[in-house]
């Protein structure tokens, strides 16, 4: 790194800080919807992309509304576009379960399969509705561009947002699962389904309330995710391989195991990409996480439980 | 830590296994004579199953020794410990329900247990006598062609009794042999018992109290990880502290 | 001979479902299909292998592994990577900068032929290596998975994460790989021209006598105590440990087993098609083998190929009528047969065949039960 | 629109199971004795049993219609029916109507070579027009050369390839590539280079190109070289190793969804068209739908057509495109060279007074063959298989088009360029 001064060196530690912050909210607001799907319920949802794509779309959708009928909503369609994705993916996500998941809760291997059915489905609705070509909603001025704290330093406002959004989220989701008594119902019910159901608990709407829960969180990652790229029907496909890394190296059970795990993969996938290529970075990010759970199967974080 | 070499068939020494600083069993000394059949009585959660776990190697010590005819157990895993002698039934009955009596007796029968063993193995006159011979003392002699999922519960259990003793371990370890059986089958499965603690030790864990008293040369108590007390039935049951624990829950 | 028939064939069942299998490919197929639709037979039974390869290792096995498109592709690219040292003669590519090294090299600036391809002029160590590396390499992620217990769902993850790095990294490192076109313009095998129509027919043949070879051994491994033990450890693996036997050496021996068969079937997949890409290796591909197998019935190595075949014809031809209503078809597919036929034809097979045999009679003497019944009753409870 | 559907019942017409197919097929074997019969009034004009008559010809067109490519390859294969409907209604080829076969290559590269063998020895087809990705035109290549098919490439691809069998109505790289480097060097006094592309062949190979120019005939310095995964959206990393390096000029050739991602992530990072001088070879109409014109806005594209090309050839062509496929359409370099294929196939089979294939190709080879009527304007078919084409730079507005700011002359095509490998 000869032939830098130091401020400009600094700025680049400043930014490249930030560039891995920003790619931990992207995979952290992924991986919370499928953290609370994969390591509440023992679901495999092979479809969490398409939920994802779902948002996006919604997103999309509310974006060419409000242009063509409500120009002057444009500035503000977007947090809006946030709750409808939200909604939109439980509520699909819902019917999922009610058609799908509850029939296979024994059968792990099996759901796996049938979410790869159900993907498949979803990608083939979306090309059919929204066209193969890959669409991106206009963004409302105050997501675009940089905050400048010093000549050298850029920080893109959008990152900045889908941080606060993910810190957002992640805190709600907290609150939730152990705060409130919704929360205490859901991990009641995935600990021991016959008891919870034997002391008055739910037990179905439970599970099709979290399935809806994580699908809803996946939405939100979708809207968030129009920010920095564009949505086609298979954008889902490019991220649901990182995503289950990132829950299955935390450790599938552990809410704040994902946020370590998904913390970890973002800076050093992003310290890497500044030093070797692009595909380099990406196989020895992935294989240093297949040898480390090779060693660790439970995941980095998952508490020791008697077996 | 080195123990010295006993003749006890099994001699447990100073066992500790902490789940998350939860103890559950805590230094834990125990021993098993040749021809013993010992029960281990206690409340729920005293720690009975994971002794039993510990010794056949599916739950790993925090420390302490095993010693199966003074072969250390601890480092071993679990088919290692098998082949060494010990065998163990499970609390519920686990049999291959798609299997056929038979075919769930030869598939434990200790020959082939090897990969390409196992490619090779052929049912010679040999292996089939040996199942009729064990099947006959399980009581399921005539019931060799029938697919194991149809098989009473009492019969499930005998069935996995009959897995191990065709393996002719000298330490079996039987978990609740009797729990859902009738009046009848408890009998029959009293008189297996005490006909095949011949020539090995035997080590049952049970709650039913009428059925220790049947079975049982020894009787250990367990509580919270630790020996409350031990010896024959009677002086167990007059134990006050062993009174204390039962009444006082 | 009586070896043979039972444990081979699998006694009288299965022998029926064997000859038919045999019959409608080597006799039927040949005969009816022009030699374009032949050789598309051919590519589809490549596919066979590795589904053939799941029945063993998850229908039997429990274990579902997601990377079954890493042995295909190992296979594949062990036969690509010497057909392509032959096409690459200094005579052929007398045009490049460096003559003598395949076109996808030259273009990236490498100057000699790595070591890594160098044993690839070999045409005895090619054969060797695509039924020694996949395997190798799936006895390394067996013992690292298998003797730390690692299965189920993990071991799903990870093979498919597995399948991902190899993806990323042939596409990535297109000086040594062929990039994400793959290795192209395969033309001659000892200077044999295997883009005749003569010799897309023999690679038929050979794929053909290959599958049946294949199915032989796997019933061979299915009918010893190995496939009671497998279909035993699938239920109650801890039963099975505590029986004396060491689960994971049966796992590693099954996992190199089927890594070893999917191999052979993209090595087959390459000399039929005339290439080989990464897209044979990634997790789509990877999945659909899955599905191959699952809609043949799980439970049946036959079936399997039965699954291979429908899938691939209804793709082709759905392909060219409605294309946009394929992948619809093919998600409900999975769906179906996952929550309606868990077993598959097969077992729809197996459900229906006494209706068919009332109305057929004498036929139905033939028909009435092919491989898969003597399995069927174990099919409940699979995972 | 019923022109269209005279399109696709042409193109419907042979389908239908190939169970039935076959079937068909064993049927009229006996037939074919007869017909030899009638072969004899046009032996003339096809000697090697193409599917010619008396008054059709048969094509193919074989672009993906699903999977991830279909939306690159949608409006090449638009492009290409609409020529051969204009061909059409001018009096088709030789006399004889053109009738399509299409067929989907789903994305899929084995398809390609699949479908590629069923056109040419099923169907017979007298030319095919297709093919999008280099990967897939590699795949498909060994069949046309085996089968001795000619098929119609239309996209600017890396060179180092020239069949007999096929014609190549894109640039190769040097023709996209010199030129424009030339401009930015002498217009914007350019000095310093950064290439970034996505990670495969065409970018690698465009990359190489230009690095040798820029280090061996402008004296220029590339900076960095970076290649990032297809499909890849995180550009952090790469745009903070830019702005350490501080490039006169980015030189990208980023595709498919990961363009979006990049001209987004810049935009986001601040840097736009008004700071910072960055010329593509990766973008046209077509990927401005999805990256949006308010993110593209300043910055430089290097294509041989543009939609808002200023001539009346391509007055007509973008008036008779959006007629048939709707207003909403856009026209990308690719979909124009697409266009090209049916005409020079026309051109040549009326020179050669001939459908067979090597009498068509022979023509073409000759090296003077025209067309005058290209919406890009003037082109000719080199010898080598490739067209003479020239280079435009292109500056993008906040509309989606361009404003056209460098015209080059005509461009000998050079697929394997000395002192370029």
């Amino acid at each position: 790194m000869g032939g830098y001064t130091s401020s400009e060196l600094m700025a680049i530690f400043a930014m490249q800080g930030f560039a891995g912050i920003s790619l931990f909210s992207v995979l952290l607001l992924m991986a919370l919807g499928l953290a609370i799907i994969f390591g509440q319920m023992g679901v495999i949802n092979m479809a969490h992309g398409e939920f994802m794509a779902a948002g996006a779309y919604t997103t999309y959708l509310l974006s060419t509304v409000t242009e063509t009928y409500f120009p002057g909503f444009m500035p503000y369609y977007f947090l809006v576009a946030i709750v409808a994705a939200f909604f939109v993916a439980a509520a699909l996500g819902y019917l999922a379960e009610w058609a799908l998941i509850r029939h296979l809760y024994k059968r792990p291997l099996d759901t796996l399969l049938a979410t790869w059915g159900l993907s498949l489905i979803m990608q083939q609705a979306y090309r059919s509705i929204f066209g193969a070509r890959e669409v991106s909603p206009a963004l409302p001025d105050w997501l675009m561009g940089s905050y400048q704290p010093t000549d050298m330093i850029d920080i893109p406002l959008n990152g900045m947002f889908v941080l606060a959004l993910t810190l957002l989220i992640t805190g709600g989701v907290f609150y939730l699962m152990f705060k409130s008594s919704w929360g205490l119902k859901v991990r009641a019910t995935t600990q021991n389904r016959v008891m919870s159901g034997a002391v008055g608990i739910n037990t179905k709407k439970v599970d099709r309330l979290t399935f809806a829960l994580g699908c809803g969180i996946a939405g939100v990652a979708g809207a968030a995710f129009t920010t920095i790229a564009s949505t086609g029907p298979t954008t889902g496909t490019l991220y649901i391989v990182d995503t289950f890394m990132v829950v299955v190296f935390g450790g599938a059970a552990s809410l704040l195991g994902t946020i370590a795990s998904a913390f970890s993969i973002a800076q050093a996938q992003s310290i890497l990409e500044f030093f070797i290529s692009g595909s380099m970075a990406k196989v020895f990010t992935l294989l240093t996480l297949v040898v480390i759970l090779m060693f660790k199967p439970e995941g980095l974080f998952a508490s020791k439980v008697r077996r | 830590m080195m123990s010295a070499n006993t003749d006890f068939t099994l001699a447990v020494e100073e066992l500790t296994v902490s789940f998350d600083g939860f103890k559950a069993v805590d230094n834990l000394n125990f021993y098993l004579d040749k021809n013993e059949l010992h029960v281990v009585i206690g409340p729920n959660g005293a720690g009975k199953t994971t002794v039993l776990d510990l010794i056949c190697g599916k739950t790993k010590s925090t420390s302490g020794s095993i010693k199966f005819m003074n072969k250390e157990l601890t480092k071993l895993s679990e088919h290692e410990i098998v082949r060494a002698g010990v065998g163990r039934k499970f609390q519920t009955p686990s049999i291959y329900e798609n299997l056929t009596v038979f075919e769930n007796l030869e598939v434990s029968y200790p020959r082939g247990r090897g990969v390409f063993g196992s490619l090779m193995f052929k049912r010679d006159a040999e292996v089939e006598n040996k199942i009729l011979e064990i099947a006959k003392e399980i009581m399921l002699d005539h019931m060799l062609e029938t697919e194991a999922a149809l098989l009473s519960h009492g019969q499930k259990q005998w069935l996995e009794i009959g897995m191990l003793l065709i393996q002719d371990p000298q330490l079996l370890m039987l978990d609740e042999p009797v729990a859902g059986m009738s009046v009848k089958e408890r009998e029959q499965t009293a008189e297996l018992l005490n006909k095949i603690s011949a020539g090995r030790s035997v080590l049952v864990i049970e709650h039913d109290m009428e059925f220790v008293a049947q079975i049982a040369h020894k009787v250990t108590v367990l509580h919270q990880g630790k020996i409350l007390a031990s010896g024959d039935m009677d002086t167990v049951q007059k134990d006050p502290k062993v009174i204390e624990v039962y009444l006082g829950h | 001979m009586s070896f043979m028939y039972e444990k081979l064939l699998g006694g009288k069942n299965g022998t029926v479902g064997f000859v038919l299998l045999a019959t409608l490919i080597l006799v039927v197929f040949p005969l009816a299909l022009d030699g374009f639709r032949l050789n598309l037979v051919a590519k589809y039974l490549t596919y066979a292998f590795p589904a053939i390869s799941l029945v063993l290792l998850w229908g039997y096995g429990g274990t579902l592994s997601l990377g079954q498109g890493i042995f295909f592709g190992l296979g594949g690219y062990g036969m690509a990577m010497f057909l392509k040292l032959e096409a690459s003669s200094p005579e052929n590519t007398a045009i490049q900068s460096t003559p003598g090294i395949p076109d996808f090299m030259d273009w990236n600036q490498l100057t000699a032929l790595p070591w890594f391809w160098e044993p690839f002029n070999s045409f005895t160590f090619t054969l060797l290596a695509i039924l020694i590396i996949p395997s190798v390499f799936a006895y390394l992620i067996g013992v690292a998975m298998f003797k730390r217990r690692v299965g189920g769902v993990y071991f799903a993850i990870i093979t498919q994460v597995v399948s991902l790095i190899l993806t990323v990294l042939i596409v990535g490192q297109q000086g040594y790989t062929g990039g994400i076109n793959g290795i192209t313009d395969l033309r001659t095998l000892h200077g044999w021209d295997i883009t005749s129509d003569f010799a897309k027919n023999l690679f038929y043949f050979i794929t053909c006598f290959l599958l049946l070879a294949v199915i032989l051994m796997s019933r061979f491994i299915l009918t010893s105590k190995f496939g009671r033990l497998l279909l035993a450890m699938r239920d109650k693996e801890d039963r099975v440990r505590f029986s004396g036997y060491d689960v994971a050496n049966f796992k590693i021996f099954i996992f190199c087993f089927s890594a070893m068969i999917s191999a052979i079937g993209g090595a087959m997949f390459t000399l039929s098609v005339g290439f080989m890409s990464p897209s044979f290796v990634g997790i789509v591909p990877s999945i659909e083998m899955v599905i191959f197998a699952a809609v043949g019935g799980r439970l049946s190595l036959i079936g399997a190929v039965y699954g291979c075949l429908l899938i691939n014809f209804g793709k082709t031809a759905f392909s060219e009528s409605f294309p946009e209503l394929w992948l619809f078809l093919m998600g409900g597919l999975f769906i179906a047969v996952v929550m309606f036929f868990p077993n598959g034809l097969a077992g729809l097979w197996e459900d229906h065949s006494h209706h068919i045999k009332k109305r057929l009679g004498f036929i139905t003497s033939l028909f009435s039960k092919n491989d898969t019944a003597a399995v069927a009753p174990k099919l409940e409870g699979s995972n | 629109m019923q022109d269209r559907s005279h399109n696709r019942g042409a193109a419907d017409s042979p389908k239908g199971s190939w169970v039935r197919r076959s079937l068909r097929a064993a049927i009229a074997a006996p037939l074919a004795g007869l017909m030899l019969a009638s072969q004899a009034t046009y032996a003339g004009v096809n000697t090697t049993g193409l599917a010619v008559t008396d008054d059709t010809v048969t094509v193919g067109i074989l672009h993906s219609l699903t999977g991830t490519m279909a939306i690159s390859e949608t409006g090449a294969q638009e492009a290409e029916k609409l020529a051969i409907k204009q061909i059409n209604e001018s009096g088709g080829v030789l006399g004889r109507q053109i009738k399509i076969i299409q067929e989907d290559g789903a994305s899929d590269w084995p398809t390609f070579a699949e479908k590629s063998r069923k056109l040419l020895v099923n169907d017979k087809v007298a030319a095919v027009f297709g093919c999008w990705t280099s990967a897939s035109r590699k795949a498909a290549l060994p069949v046309f050369e085996k089968e001795n098919g000619l098929l119609y490439y239309p996209t600017f691809y890396e060179g180092l390839e020239q069949s007999k069998n096929v014609i190549y109505t894109g640039q190769e790289a040097t023709q996209q590539i010199l030129d424009g480097l030339n401009w930015v060097a002498k217009e914007k006094g350019a000095k310093t280079f950064y290439l970034i592309g996505s990670d495969y062949i065409w970018p690698r190979t465009s990359m190489k190109i230009a690095r040798k120019h820029i280090e061996n005939v402008l004296g220029g310095k590339v900076v960095g070289e970076e290649y990032k995964p297809l499909g890849d959206t995180q550009f952090g990393s790469v745009i903070n190793k830019i702005r350490l390096k501080k490039p006169d000029v980015i030189y990208a050739a980023v595709v498919g969804g990961s363009n979006v991602a990049w001209f987004k992530q810049l935009k986001a990072a601040g840097i736009t068209g008004d700071k910072q001088t960055l010329l593509t070879i990766s973008v046209t109409e077509d990927e401005v739908l999805g990256i949006g014109g308010e993110n593209l806005e300043g910055f430089y594209s290097i294509m041989k057509y543009f939609q808002s090309q200023d001539n009346p050839n391509n007055e007509a062509f973008v008036k008779a495109f959006k007629e048939m496929w709707g207003d909403d359409s856009v026209i990308g370099d690719v979909t124009q060279a697409a266009y090209l294929g049916p005409w020079l196939w026309k051109a040549a089979v009326e020179r050669a007074g001939s459908f067979d294939i090597d009498k068509v190709v022979a023509e073409s080879e000759k090296g003077d063959i025209e067309l005058t009527t290209a919406p890009e304007g003037y082109v000719k078919l080199h010898k080598n298989h490739h067209l003479w084409s020239k280079a435009r730079v292109g500056k993008w507005k906040k509309d989606g088009q361009v404003e056209v700011v460098y015209e080059s002359e005509l461009i000998e095509p050079d697929p394997f360029p000395a002192g370029y490998q």
